[in-house]
Order: C-alpha cells, then structure tokens, then sequence
C-alpha cells in the first residue's frame, strides 16, 4: 500500500522554538486529512511542510505531485485571471497550444462558477473571488495530492458546497487531501483522520535536545 | 634585548599600530565573555521563574 | 579491518557528538582554557622576540616592527574567511545548526583581524611608502575582503529568523569565498597596470631567519585567538538559542551553584 | 530550459505594461553620468580620463538599484512558493527572471551608452570597445544583482543592503571593463581584458543561478 503522502514524525522550529511538537500522517489512496487546532497551532506551518515548502527540522516527507493552496493565493495582481492561470499551465505542462489552454482553463474555472471571473484583474478581485480563482488550479492539471490551506475562507456558502463536493468527488476517485479547516461539512468523508495540532506553550517542550 | 626603537624615529607608528591590534583584539575576545556571564543570569532567571509557577 | 572500520565509525560519531549543541558546550568550555594558554605561550615570546631582540632592517630601520602584527592579522583574516565558508558548506549541506552558529561567529573576528590588518598596513605605509594609503594590490583586496565581512554580517542582521539569517548569510560567505580569489587576482592585476611593480618591502622569501621565526611564531599565535574566541562567541550564542531546552537549564543551574 | 524562456517571455510582457520602470534606471544613470561634468568641470582631457570609471560605476550603481524588487512581488503574492513547488526549475526560473531583467535594465544602458560616451569626452577609438565591455559586463552584473535581490528578500531595507553585498562581488568586473575602455581609449589593445570578461560571464551564467536558486529556497522557509 503506497501512501499519496508520507509524514513520520515530523518538527519545525522556529526562532528555535517547535511550532507543533512532532506530528505523523500517512494518507493514503481516497483518505482525508482534517487538521485542526487554535489560532497559531501551526496548521499551515505543517501543511507547507506536507507540500514541501519549508524542510523539516527533523523526520521525513515524502509525497506524490500535489496542488499546494495556501493563504497567498499566487495570483498576480496585475494580469487576469485567465492569464495567471495561463502562466500555471504553461509551466506544469508542455506543448498545449493556444486554443486547448483557453478550453482548459474555462473548464477550470466553471467548476466553481467563476468563468465571470476571466478577465478580470486578480488585483480588483474581491478575497471570495480571488480564493475561488486560486482554487481554479486544482483542476487545471489533474493531481491526485490535494493540499489546502484554509480552502472555505471567505467562500460564500454556494461555493463551500461546490468545494466540499469536489473534495469528496476528488477523495472517492482515488485521490487525497490535507485540509486544515475549521469547516464542519468534511467530518462525513470516507476515511477521514482529524488531526489536532496542540498550542506549544513555551514552557512545555522542554524535551531533551538530541544528544 | 634593545629597545631603542622606543626613542627612535619610527616609534611614533610602531606603538599606534600595536595599540589598535592590542585595542581590536582585546574587544573581540572580551566581548563575548562579559555579554556570555549577563546572559547566562538572564536565562537563569527565566528557568527560575518558569520553575516557581509550573504551566 | 575491525580497528580499521571502527576507528572510521568513532571519526563519524565524535563528528556527529559536536552537532549537539550540549555537548559542544561542554567540550568547547574544557577546550577554550588551553587555547588561551596556547595563544599566550606563543604570542609574548613571539613579541618580544620580534620587537626587541630581532636587529633592525637595513633598508627600513625599525618601522618593519609593525610586521610581526600585520602579516599574521592578513593571513589570518583571509584563513578566517574559508573557515567561515566551509562551515557554512557544512551547515548547509547537513543542515547542522552549530556549524551554522559557528560560520556566523566567525564573522565579526574575522572582520577584526581585517580591520588590524588595514591598520597596521596604513601605518606601516606611512614611513615606507609616505601616505597612510598606498593602492597596492594586498591592502585593497584586503579591503575589499573587509567589505565582504561587513555583507555577511550585515546580511545576518538584517533577516529576523535567526536561522534563515545564518543561512542566508552563509550562502554570500560561499559566493565570496568562491570570488576572493578573482577579486584578487584582478585587484592584483590592477595594480600592476597602474603603478608597475610596487616595491614591496616584505616579500616573504627576502626576510632573513631572525624576522622569520617571530613572525611564524606570532601567525600561530592567532590561530589559537582565533580558536579561543571562535568557541567563546560560539557557546554563547548556542546557550542563548537554546535557553528554554533542558541542557541549558542544567548548565545556567550548575554554573550558578 | 523552456521555464526560463516561459519567465523571460512572461516578464517582458509583463515589462511593456509597466513602461515607467523601465526607463528609471536609464534616467538615473543619465543622471548620474552628467553630474560628473558639473562636478568636476567640461574640460575635455580630464572627463576623457575618468570616462570609463564614471560610465561603469554609474551603470553598476543604476543595476543594483532597479534589482531591489526582483523577486519581492512574486514572494508577496505566493508565485514564489508555486516556483519552489516545481523542484528542479527553480534554477531555470530565476536565470529567466534575470535574463528578462537584463534585457528590460542592462540592453538600454548599452544603446545609451555611446550618448555617455560623448558627455565623458570619451575618444571615438574606445567607443566600441566600451560597447563590448558592457555587454560582456552588465549580464554579470545582473546576475550578482539579482543574487543579491534574492539574499535580501528576507530584509526590509532591501536597496542599500542589496549594493553593500553585491559591489565587493562586482569588483573584477569594474576592474577589467574599465581598464579595457581607457586602454583602448589610449590605444593600447583591450582584447585580454575582454577576454577575462567573457570568461568572469560564463562562470556567472553556469553558477549564479543556482545561488539564486538556494538563496530564494532559504527565503521561503521563513
């Protein structure tokens, strides 16, 4: 059974302080990864660990090709949002000419119902908008990882019912997600783990440094 | 042993130059050991305060 | 072969011992005494050697003095420099925190020992060539290599995470070290053009044998400073980083008793 | 390979949107490059002399200052952490931010030059070969700059920082494009120092780019 995604105890510090102690996941085909906890738990600090974004300072992470969104959106102010899609596209794929990636990228952007979106600029879009035009990237190369910062923030409720059926649909074809949320509707997925990331006072992790 | 450069023309350089290596390297060295003892009783107190009140 | 293996195995594993910051702190603390002790055995024989009982120079009367502290300053803040870079290498490569510490340490005594060299070189120049300041290849890439030291330490200053700042800056100790020797090739070059050979007054191999030994003398003297004063910097920082971990309240509680 | 030409071509469009950035780096050096006649006073023999240095400082000083903000906005907006994410291309990315910077900043100063050349006195002989020491040069220049654009991301004074760590790395390049112009300028034949140029040029362009590369990956793992 290989995992989409292989975290094995796992540590960041910062300002040489753990952020979340030490952490496993192991998500596997059609799984779901909740992560939750208060306000400076360190969910994102883990899930830019999970995507590879910031190394480890100690344990391992290993993982398939995978959708990263998190609070910074990667949207250029400046350009459209077709064209910052389009800047997406052509670097993850090769040889797509004009006509196939206008197509894909209105595909993309319909699945949340944000085709109006196109030619707006990212810079003049509204924080609702903009999420949805940066979650547009999940479906323009299909990837089987999922991981998703605070996806449901600033969705009105017909998006986060878009989102949340796209995750399952995503989960029961096989691929996987790691959600940190505080959204409820994600409870009843197939295999589902909740993870809890505790506050790390700083009293508490007076563990051993390694001799 | 002479040192009878100390009256002579050149000693005007000699001794500046050996006085701002003495200068240099003496801060460089003694820097750290004094700033080292002032930290070393800050961070006791902080395990001593953090030993009175158990979080 | 067992002695043999094994005795590669302890290599790596005592290697391995100086990555934790406690046991570094603990071995540096009995190492630093010896090193003073080393650094004094050699530096007042060494000076005294120089300053009184070397003859004076025919050519340059006794202003050559100044070189028992200038040539071993210049060859020890170049030294310093690659010893910064190979320990950034090995911070960033093994991802080892108290090679990093230790880089970054290396930075201001290295800084230091340039600072002393352009000192004592303008002041040596004065009576020599008659200005403070002579453009000539080895005091200007000296210079230049003062202003690399600045760029590290400010580079490590300026980045908040203290991590982020000792990798960062140790990343631009590595491109430097890598550009020293062009900069001084073409800092070298350069003063070739300009002034044609400049008549350097002491050129390694024309020293005779009783300006030689102090000088030998004295360059060992600074590597033991820069021992010494390297391990100090060093176990503060580490004791400072590690403040809210057990060893250290350990140590602060056995140091204070 | 194609991510770089993907990034150059992406940010020169970009750069035609943006027109005034364009030309600020070329005001500053025009700028800076007739102050010195001011300063120091038309006469003919003298600016000759100092033509070479003035012009070459002046275009390392207006490189470093338009690099400042090279990387900042992408790391803003979260672009940077999807470059990282596509691992292996970071390198090529940057060497294709760099190429499109030296292009949009380092091509300009190159056109404008033989106007400086004029302003300086510099002699009709040396004007080619102060053309060849700039294109030879300003890539380099580029690449150290956006090196240390990429070093500084994490700082809030990120301009002069930048110029304080970059000018001692630029210092052979200073050196051998300006005795090249003035050697030439007197008649003697700049070829070797042209030559160390173009070797400094290559060893930039096989190796920077992965600096930069480390430099924006330390950045993100704030």
């Amino acid at each position: 059974m290989d995992y989409l995604l292989t975290a094995d105890k796992v540590s960041y510090e910062r300002f040489y302080r753990s952020v979340f102690g030490t952490v496993s996941i192991h998500l596997d085909a059609g799984g779901c990864v909740l992560l939750t906890g208060a306000n400076g738990a360190g969910k994102t600090t883990l899930i830019k660990l999970l995507a590879g974004v910031l190394r480890p300072t100690a344990g391992t992470v290993s993982s398939i090709e995978q959708h990263f969104i998190g609070h910074q959106l990667g949207l250029h102010q400046e350009l459209t949002v077709q064209e910052n899609l389009q800047w997406y596209l052509r670097l993850w794929t090769r040889g797509v000419d004009r006509q196939q990636a206008k197509q894909r990228i209105d595909e993309a952007l319909s699945r949340l119902q944000s085709l109006s979106l196109r030619s707006q600029r990212a810079g003049g879009l509204s924080a609702g908008q903009a999420k949805r035009a940066a979650l547009a990237r999940l479906f323009l190369v299909p990837r089987s990882l999922w991981l998703l910062d605070e996806p449901f923030v600033n969705l009105d409720q017909a998006s986060i019912d878009l989102l949340l059926s796209e995750i399952r649909a995503h989960c029961a074809g096989g691929g996987g997600a790691v959600i940190a949320s505080h959204a409820l509707g994600l409870a009843d997925l197939p295999r589902s783990q909740r993870l809890k990331l505790p506050i790390i006072r700083p009293a508490q992790h007076r563990e051993h440094a390694h001799e | 042993m002479n040192l009878d450069w100390l009256s002579g023309p050149h000693a005007v350089y000699i001794l500046p130059a050996y006085a701002i290596a003495l200068a240099v390297y003496l801060y460089t060295a003694l820097a750290p050991v004094f700033s080292g003892k002032r930290q070393l009783r800050q961070i006791a107190d902080i395990h001593q305060h953090q030993d009175q009140q158990p979080s | 072969m067992s002695s043999h293996t094994s005795f590669w195995k302890r290599c790596k594993t005592w290697f391995h011992r100086w990555g934790s910051p406690a046991w570094f702190y603990r071995t540096s603390g009995l190492i630093i005494p010896w090193l003073w002790a080393g650094f004094f055995l050699l530096a007042i024989p060494g000076l005294i050697w120089g300053l009184s009982i070397a003859p004076p120079d025919y050519l340059q009367g006794d202003s050559y003095r100044i070189i028992f502290i200038h040539v071993p300053s210049a060859w020890q803040s170049m030294l310093i420099f690659a010893v910064m870079a190979i320990l950034a290498l090995i911070g960033m490569v093994w991802r080892i925190r108290v090679a990093e510490t230790l880089a970054m340490c290396c930075a201001p005594i290295g800084a230091a020992f340039t600072i002393v060299t352009l000192a004592t070189g303008s002041l040596w120049g004065k009576p020599t060539w008659g200005t403070f300041w002579q453009w000539d290849g080895r005091m200007t890439s000296e210079l230049v290599l003062l202003f690399l030291y600045l760029g590290v330490i400010g580079l490590q200053q300026a980045i908040e995470e203290p991590r982020k700042a000792a990798r960062a800056a140790g990343l631009l100790a590595l491109v430097g070290v890598v550009n020293l020797p062009i900069i001084h090739y073409s800092v070298e070059w350069w003063t070739t053009l300009h002034q044609g050979t400049t008549i350097s007054f002491f050129g390694e191999s024309s020293i005779d044998a009783s300006m030689l030994w102090p000088l030998l003398i004295m360059a060992i003297a600074a590597k033991f400073y820069f021992g010494a004063a390297l391990l100090t910097r060093t176990r503060n920082t580490l004791l400072l980083q590690d403040r809210e971990k057990n060893w250290v309240r350990e140590t602060v509680q056995g140091e204070k008793s | 390979m194609n991510n770089l030409l993907i990034i150059a071509g992406h940010d020169l469009r970009l750069a035609f949107r943006r027109r005034n950035e364009w030309f600020q780096p070329l005001w500053f050096l025009l700028l800076v490059v007739a102050l010195f006649p001011l300063g120091i006073g038309p006469q003919p023999a003298l600016l000759a002399q100092i033509a070479a240095g003035v012009i070459w400082i002046a275009a390392l000083l207006a490189n470093m200052l338009s690099l400042e903000s090279l990387f900042r906005e992408d790391a803003n907006n979260g672009r940077l952490e999807q470059w990282l994410l596509m691992d292996g291309s970071l390198p090529a990315l940057a060497a294709g931010r760099t190429t499109a910077h030296w292009l949009i900043t380092g091509l300009p100063v190159i056109l404008i030059s033989p106007l400086l050349a004029a302003w300086m006195q510099l002699p009709q002989a040396a004007m080619g070969t102060l053309v060849l020491s700039l294109l030879l040069g300003t890539p380099t220049l580029s690449l150290l700059g956006s090196l240390g654009a990429a070093l500084t991301l994490g700082s809030r004074q990120g301009g002069m920082l930048l110029a304080l760590l970059i000018a001692p790395l630029s210092v052979p390049v200073l050196v051998f494009a300006t005795s090249a112009v003035s050697d030439a300028a007197s008649g003697f034949d700049p070829e070797t120092q042209l030559l160390l140029l173009g070797v400094i040029l290559l060893f930039a362009i096989t190796l920077v780019p992965f600096a930069i590369a480390a430099a924006l990956r330390i950045h993100l793992q704030e």
